[in-house]
């Protein structure tokens, strides 16, 4: 299951629907929000943007290239896209697996691709401005 | 149609000031021949240019890929999801 | 929180639990009952036991193991004992870290340490006896 | 106390038939001196000798640590959590 939500995400649901009694594993990876302070001033959410259908497409891709890396009994990845307040999930990825180096292995490179390959964009919103990750451009001073 | 629609994302829709455009072709062109034309109207998007990957009709792009009329250019500063 | 439970673990609340606002990476490992099927017979559940409060011990051990290695902001094992159903988590393991190297390393360390220190022992219960994992005892006839 | 109280747990509680027994001494020996009087009484467990560990008053223990009176041993067969 590979999705973009605009709502927040039922971690504990998603993984107990990879519970099956053919895999020993299951490997979790959740991204939250995480908060740094600068300056005095500090981060208020994150706000995400994708280009769709692409981003989907790329999500399932993901999935395509775990089932021929490793044997695994199901994935799972959903992103949200939207506003995402401090501690919240952005992302959660569940992979099940009848071992565990394979659940570990796919949950990691599943996050890695993520932010390969996903076009997916976050910015923070600072209490004095934002600034798009990975670009440094923004309305922030510290951005120019 | 007579154009490529054009669409820009993150730091590059910041820095054109529009999330979406039309560039008139009326042949199929190259991505390198079709970036001077927008770079020219948008001039912000300048300095960005070599952080940039392309996409024609949702799919990753190199500068020699065609781009016809009627097709779908997406401009794709370098992406932050997770 | 290290804990030995004899009820289903609540995988949501504890993944929830561990979200914090310096943490942008959460790694969660959970171990489900596997069914495996041998000559015509099947695994109907599993059963743990500890030596307690030895294992309660080693349990807390290997958290502070991770809080030596890793740049760690939470961690949770909990382990049922007694009887789990096939598909059943017997083993939940939670990591929190700013970044998610240390998530991901931490949370396969957890697992492993607990299959190497952990006094606790599994039976698989089968439809036509039980063997003790791990040293090919009981009472089925391929155990003898 | 005594003695030594010995608890026994999985497959070598199985092999014994037994939970929990005590062994008698009065004066401090070393697991290794505690063992054959163990494997005696219950001679189940002989074959799995390579494969025990053992731990005093609930932490790991070597066949030379001591043991005394009061003192509680456990027989571990390999751990199978997880």
């Amino acid at each position: 299951m590979f999705r973009l939500v605009e709502e927040p995400i039922d971690v504990g649901t998603l993984i107990t629907s990879a519970f099956r009694p053919d895999c020993g594993a299951v490997a979790t990876f959740v991204g939250t929000t995480r908060i740094d302070e600068s300056s005095g001033a500090s981060v208020e959410y994150l706000e995400y943007e994708a280009y769709r259908p692409m981003a989907d497409r790329k999500l399932e891709e993901i999935g395509a290239e775990i089932g021929e890396r490793w044997e695994v009994g199901h994935v799972s990845i959903v992103h949200r896209l939207g506003r995402v307040d401090p501690g919240e999930p952005s992302v959660v990825i569940v992979v099940a697996s009848p071992r565990r180096s394979p659940a570990f292995e796919a949950s990691r490179y599943a996050i890695e691709r993520i932010k390969e390959i996903v076009p997916i964009w976050k910015r923070e919103v600072w209490s004095d401005g934002y600034v798009w990750v990975g670009s440094q451009v923004g309305t922030r001073m510290l951005a120019k | 149609m007579n154009g490529v629609k054009v669409l820009l994302f993150g730091a590059a829709a910041d820095r054109a000031g529009i999330r979406q455009t039309e560039v008139p072709i009326d042949h199929t062109a190259t991505l390198g021949e079709l970036w001077p034309v927008l770079a020219d109207q948008y001039p912000g998007l300048m300095p960005m240019r070599d952080t940039l990957a392309f996409a024609i009709n949702g799919e990753y792009a190199r500068m020699d890929d065609a781009v016809s009329p009627g097709d779908e250019v997406a401009v794709l500063p370098p992406v932050s999801g997770g």
